[in-house]
């Protein structure tokens, strides 16, 4: 059995009194695609922010291929992990074009040949030289997106971590966008975080997913078994949430109401 | 040779950028450019352009007013008006420019430092701030005179200590805010060092805001140093000055003889007004590009 | 809550007092020398000086000394009036204070009123005043008026305090005038500037689109929520003010605090010039507790915080 | 049938925009009807429900009509929009966060109207609106009643909201997407009020959203929006089982879905239109792959019944039969 690609071990992280995520354990294989559902509260984007470094946590290991993150220099921990933010407005440098942006990253990994790399990303997510040679300013949420997906990309990180990386996009944009990841993961075999309310959304590019709820896990399997079999009442309750044909909130409340009346 | 081609493009698109910058200034913002200029040049080229020797009263020509001879009349002392305006101006901008420069720097320092530490370091900086707030600008210079006599010096560094804690402030809460936003937090994912990510993208990120506000604070120091010499304090005649000018011309004016009083004030409300609605502008400008990003 | 913002007051006092009082060491050569630069003393004075100041005793000891003094309202004595620097701040007080308090009114009240103003109705006319104004220095104003309204026109006084309350607030008119108006353009750039944020928030496009009338909705509102940041710059408004009598009083010939200030600086009266520094900055942090104690019952969600 | 809200015609444009915001947009709420309207930013939903309640973006020429409740509210007097905003129409935004005064009291938020214009004295005031808190499912109203907003969550200040919205006593309510800033679960809540509401209270209702399935499950009819004009009006259930306009399609096909076989998504190639983007004829022609070069770019489709629905698309006769024969969808 070969060593995991990303094996996560008893993450505890609390705020104050608050408990954020609470014993929370997995792994990725390979070339895996690993879905993180949550509301807000759930602890979803504290555990996307722990995956990367940005939050240290108290207490739990999170190995990439078998070495610790946390001993990892700078430049190979960001080699371990990348990220791709909710709000495309906020998570580029509005002062770099899209290229300068790109060449900067792979300037600091020392990249033999940056400028055939960022034709190469740029290509990958599907913006031209237009985009590039724009600002974030001049660019829709839908490129920006894209540009941070390829910023992301660009030091061919093992894992892969998206949070909520389409909620902020319109519904076609959020379809290229998701089409683009798809293929990435196909054409790459980058391991995938996927941290998302939607379960459609999860769905369509993971093969597995943690339930998440109030800092604790309270489902995990292969997706469709999942969704077409759901064991937790929580799990239920996000699946009925959903809208569809002969949709009934008022049943949906009271199953809501009865979860909360049992924790 | 190679050099030569790549930058002469690129300087192009820059003088480029500058021209399409200046053409979408609006009026206000264009004819408080031009003045400040003026003055500015009248400044730096006053010895060659005034006709009289601004520290030599005439005392037989005192009080003349608008002629050939005396452009702009002469004060009691018989000093030419015109001379000392030009002489003045040396002094009473490059005042505010020392108040200014010393006080963003540092207090950009101590801001960036401030934000991006955080914790403990950022709280005690706030303490110590938050002191040095309740000492007023002109009162900190008139404390100054008071410890190492009158001058120009022991003010200015005085006040430049005083000013330093609002910039600081606006340093602080601008990168603290600024930090916040993901596009930080992909650069440290990067891999970036911090000392990087702090002085080459957060301080440039915040730096035209902070310059638009150091340029409304040339006012406020002008304002401030000029009140310093008319109270006697600040620079000494016969070493020209337009607070100071001001002062030396209060009786006249009761008398009737206002000119050499009027002009000088006249010089320190424009150029307060002109870098006011300078530094305005291009602080709202960088508010809306901010709301709209 | 209250009593760790009263805690921080004193601590910020302690401090402010401590630099007031060490700064006397800042000045170069020795101390002594320094207090009694352009006098000749006697040996009996100069002795009377080492005493009152301690410097026969340790630094700590002193600034522990000079403290207590300050708190039983001993500010020492003062070299160039020959009285104790507390009764002639003292007399010199009601003067400065009644300027600053007309000025304060002034201020609120235009400031606040043309702010709003400025907020509600479409031109630059309050942009334009408040710029200028703000760029008019005190002792230009004081200038003017003087000339303008004393001189020319003879409707108010030019010089002095005048005796009696009626004669003393006919003094103080163009003083205060002369003092109002930078602080009043702050004020009114900050209430404009806070206003229209309000203004601009959905909060009230809900109970506008709600039907509520439109002085309703600024009355409860904006003008309310705009408050805020007006407050916040009241200490910094005090503390200038108080540093302003300084132009004003000498440039009307007045016999206040601030006068005081600049002659005592002229004649190298430390002790008077410190003591004055420390009103001032003490003030300035007891204001700013004050608005922080207050500020709640503007924002509550400060409260939470 | 009284018809609560009749748009005719409405267009609003402003100088400097290469489009107007609002193209010669009609629709129409009935009495007890819930009626969505679905499109992606800027297509000027929002803007839309806004007028309804005389809110016109500052600055904009308005033409055509707005009748909300019998009363014409395009430049109309203040005595008129005051009337329609106390007594007929009310809306719910989309931050329930930015939308309550963050200073004042959840009770003088919601008493303040109720005494103001309703002329209620304070008990009456306050005795209503604990009531109307109750209406929407707060859990201890007399404590909700002394709270501040930051108090509360941003699932109960919608609630907040919708019941200061019923203190008119509203026939029509405008909810403008008045569940996007919450959770999954929060949203079925809401939604679940909203029709009880609707049930209970006779209310007609005008749901703002870009969520067609959402749209499609609690409402009657859809009207899809784009760049500033109705695409296509339909039966929720004819919208979603037979699409006939090309965007409804694309945007049916860019949602992957939670059951049934995944196919890769098909999404509408490019952005929606900015409103600094000028049009000539059909605004979608240019991410539209039945486009047909000369006609959809230089005709502007209007909207003609095809079945339940109405759709506007030049082509939509022969994509009918193209996709019935296709079998698709």
């Amino acid at each position: 059995m070969s060593t995991p690609l990303l094996d996560v071990t008893g993450l505890c992280k609390t705020y104050g009194t608050n408990v954020a995520v609470s014993d929370l354990s997995f792994t990725l294989p390979a070339g895996g695609s690993l879905g993180l559902v949550g509301e807000s509260g759930s602890g979803k984007t504290t555990t996307a922010r722990m995956l990367i470094g940005l939050e240290r946590p108290d207490r739990g290991q999170i190995l990439v291929k078998g070495e610790p993150l946390a001993a990892a220099s700078r430049l190979a921990r960001a080699k371990a992990v990348q990220i791709v933010f909710q709000d495309p407005y906020l998570s580029l440098d509005p002062r770099l074009t899209i290229r300068a942006a790109l060449d900067d990253v792979l300037r600091l990994h020392r990249h033999p040949d940056r400028a055939a790399r960022v034709t190469e990303l740029l290509d990958q997510v599907g913006l031209g030289a237009r985009e590039a040679a724009a600002k974030p300013r001049g660019l829709s949420g839908g490129q920006r997106q894209r540009a941070a997906i390829a910023r992301a990309l660009a030091v061919e990180p093992d894992v892969l971590v998206l949070d909520e990386a389409v909620s902020a996009l319109d519904v076609s944009i959020q379809a290229q966008v998701l089409n683009v990841l798809a293929d990435i993961r196909r054409e790459t075999g980058i391991g995938i975080v996927f941290v998302s309310h939607d379960l459609a959304v999860v769905r369509y590019l993971c093969d597995e997913a943690l339930v998440l709820h109030r800092g604790v896990v309270v489902e995990r399997g292969a997706i469709e078994a999942l969704l077409t079999d759901p064991q937790d009442p929580y799990t239920r309750l996000l699946i009925s949430s959903v809208p569809h044909a002969g949709w009934s909130p008022e049943e949906i409340s009271e199953q809501r109401r009865a979860l909360q009346q049992r924790s | 040779m190679s050099t030569a081609t790549v930058s002469h493009p690129r300087l192009q698109s820059r003088l480029g950028g500058w021209a399409a910058r200046l053409g979408r200034l609006t009026w206000p913002v264009r004819i408080c450019a031009v003045l400040l200029v003026l003055v500015g040049l009248g400044a730096v080229f006053a010895p060659w352009l005034e006709p009289y020797d601004p520290t030599d009263g005439d005392l037989s020509n005192t009080l003349v007013a608008m002629s050939g001879a005396h452009w702009l009349g002469t004060d009691a002392g018989g000093h030419d008006t015109f001379s000392q305006l030009l002489a003045g101006g040396r002094t009473s901008l490059l005042g505010p420019l020392g108040v200014v420069l010393f006080s963003t720097v540092f207090g950009a320092l101590v801001g960036l430092f401030s934000a991006w530490r955080g914790g403990w370091v950022d709280a005690l900086i706030g303490r110590v701030l938050d002191v040095m707030f309740a000492f007023p600008s002109l009162l900190l210079a008139i404390l100054a005179v008071a410890l190492f006599g009158k001058g120009l010096g022991a003010p200015v560094v005085a006040m430049a200590i005083a000013y330093m804690p609002y910039t600081a402030r606006l340093v602080r809460s601008l990168t603290a805010q600024e930090k916040t936003r993901p596009y930080i937090a992909a650069y440290r994912v990067q891999g970036h060092s911090p000392a990087f990510i702090a002085l080459r993208r957060l301080l440039p990120a915040v730096g035209p805001t902070i310059l638009a506000q150091s340029t409304v604070n040339f006012g406020y120091a002008l304002l401030d140093l000029a009140a310093l010499s008319f109270l006697g304090l600040g620079v000494q005649p016969p070493t020209p000055d337009w607070g100071a000018m001001i002062n030396q011309s209060q009786a006249a004016v009761l008398e009737g003889q206002p000119l050499s009083a009027v002009l000088p004030a006249v010089l320190v409300v424009v150029v307060v007004v002109a870098v006011t609605v300078i530094g305005e502008h291009f602080g709202d400008r960088l508010a809306g590009r901010e709301a709209k990003a | 809550m209250w009593l760790r913002r009263v805690g921080a007051m004193a601590l910020t006092l302690l401090v402010t007092s401590f630099l007031v009082f060490s700064s006397l060491y800042l000045a170069p050569g020795d101390p002594v020398a320094f207090l009694v630069k352009g006098r000749s003393p006697s040996p009996d004075q100069l002795a009377a000086i080492r005493h009152e100041y301690g410097f026969d005793k340790p630094f700590p000891v002193r600034y522990w000394d000079w403290l207590t003094g300050m708190l039983h309202g001993d500010f020492g004595q003062s070299y160039q009036l020959h009285a104790s620097v507390a009764s002639v701040i003292g007399s010199r007080l009601p003067s400065t204070l009644l300027l600053v308090g007309l000025s304060t009114v002034l201020i609120v009240v235009f400031g606040v009123g043309l702010g709003i103003f400025g907020a509600l109705r479409k031109g630059k006319g309050v942009v334009v005043l408040v710029t200028v104004g703000a760029a008019v220095p005190s002792f230009t104003a004081a200038i003017v008026l003087r000339s303008v309204f004393g001189v020319r026109l003879g409707w108010f006084p030019t010089v002095g305090t005048g005796s009696g309350f009626g004669d003393e607030l006919h003094h103080m008119v163009l003083p205060a005038v002369a003092l109002t108006i930078t602080f009043m353009a702050l004020v009114t750039r900050v209430t404009r500037a806070s206003m229209l944020e309000e203004l601009g928030r959905e909060h009230v496009e809900v109970v506008t689109s709600r039907g509520l009338s439109r002085s309703t909705v600024i009355r409860r509102h904006v003008l309310r929520n705009a408050l805020g940041p007006v407050v916040t710059v009241s200490g910094l408004l005090i503390s200038g003010l108080l540093v302003s009598t300084a132009i004003v009083e000498s440039a009307f010939g007045m016999n206040g605090v601030g006068s005081l200030l600049v002659t005592s600086v002229d004649h190298m009266d430390f002790p008077v010039v410190q003591a004055i520094v420390l009103l001032v900055v003490a003030t300035f942090v007891v204001v700013n507790t004050v608005v922080d104690l207050v500020y709640p019952l503007i924002d509550p969600r400060v409260r939470a915080a | 049938m009284n018809t609560l809200l009749d748009i005719k015609g409405l267009t609003v444009a402003m100088a400097g925009l290469g489009r107007p915001i609002l193209d010669e947009v009609s629709l129409a709420v009935h009495d007890g009807e819930a009626v969505a309207l679905v499109g992606e930013s800027g297509s000027g939903k929002s803007v839309t429900a806004r007028t309804a309640l005389g809110l016109f973006p500052g600055g904009a020429t308005v033409s055509g009509s707005v009748v909300v409740g019998g009363t014409e509210v395009v430049a109309a007097g203040p005595g008129d929009l005051r009337r329609v905003r106390t007594s007929v129409a009310s809306m719910i935004f989309q931050d329930p966060r930015a939308g309550v005064n963050p200073v004042r009291r959840i009770g003088d938020f919601l008493t303040e109207p109720l005494r103001r214009i309703q002329g209620r004295s304070k008990a009456e005031a306050t005795a209503q609106a604990l009531e109307l808190l109750g209406a929407v499912g707060m859990p201890d109203p007399p404590r909700h009643l002394r709270q501040f907003p930051h108090e509360l969550s941003g699932g109960m200040l919608q609630r907040v909201m919708i019941a200061y919205a019923l203190t008119a006593d509203p026939r029509l309510l405008l909810c403008d997407e008045p569940t996007t800033a919450l959770d999954v679960t929060t949203q079925a809540e809401i939604m679940a009020i909203l029709g009880r509401l609707r049930r209970d209270r006779g209310l007609g209702i005008l749901l703002i959203t870009h969520d067609l399935d959402l749209a499609a499950s609690v409402c009657d009819r859809v009207y899809v929006m784009y760049a500033g004009r109705i695409m296509e009006a339909a039966p929720s259930a004819a919208l979603t089982s037979v699409p006939r306009h090309p965007y409804t399609r694309g945007l049916l096909g860019s949602a992957p879905p939670l059951t049934g076989p995944m196919p890769r998504l098909a999404p509408i190639p490019g952005a929606p239109l900015g409103l600094a983007e000028a049009v000539s004829g059909c605004p979608f022609a240019a991410r539209c792959a039945h486009v047909v070069p000369g006609l959809c770019d230089a005709t502007t489709p209007t909207l003609e019944r095809h079945g339940d629905s109405q759709v506007a698309c030049l082509r939509a006769a022969e994509l009918i039969d193209e996709t019935q024969g296709e079998g698709l969808r």
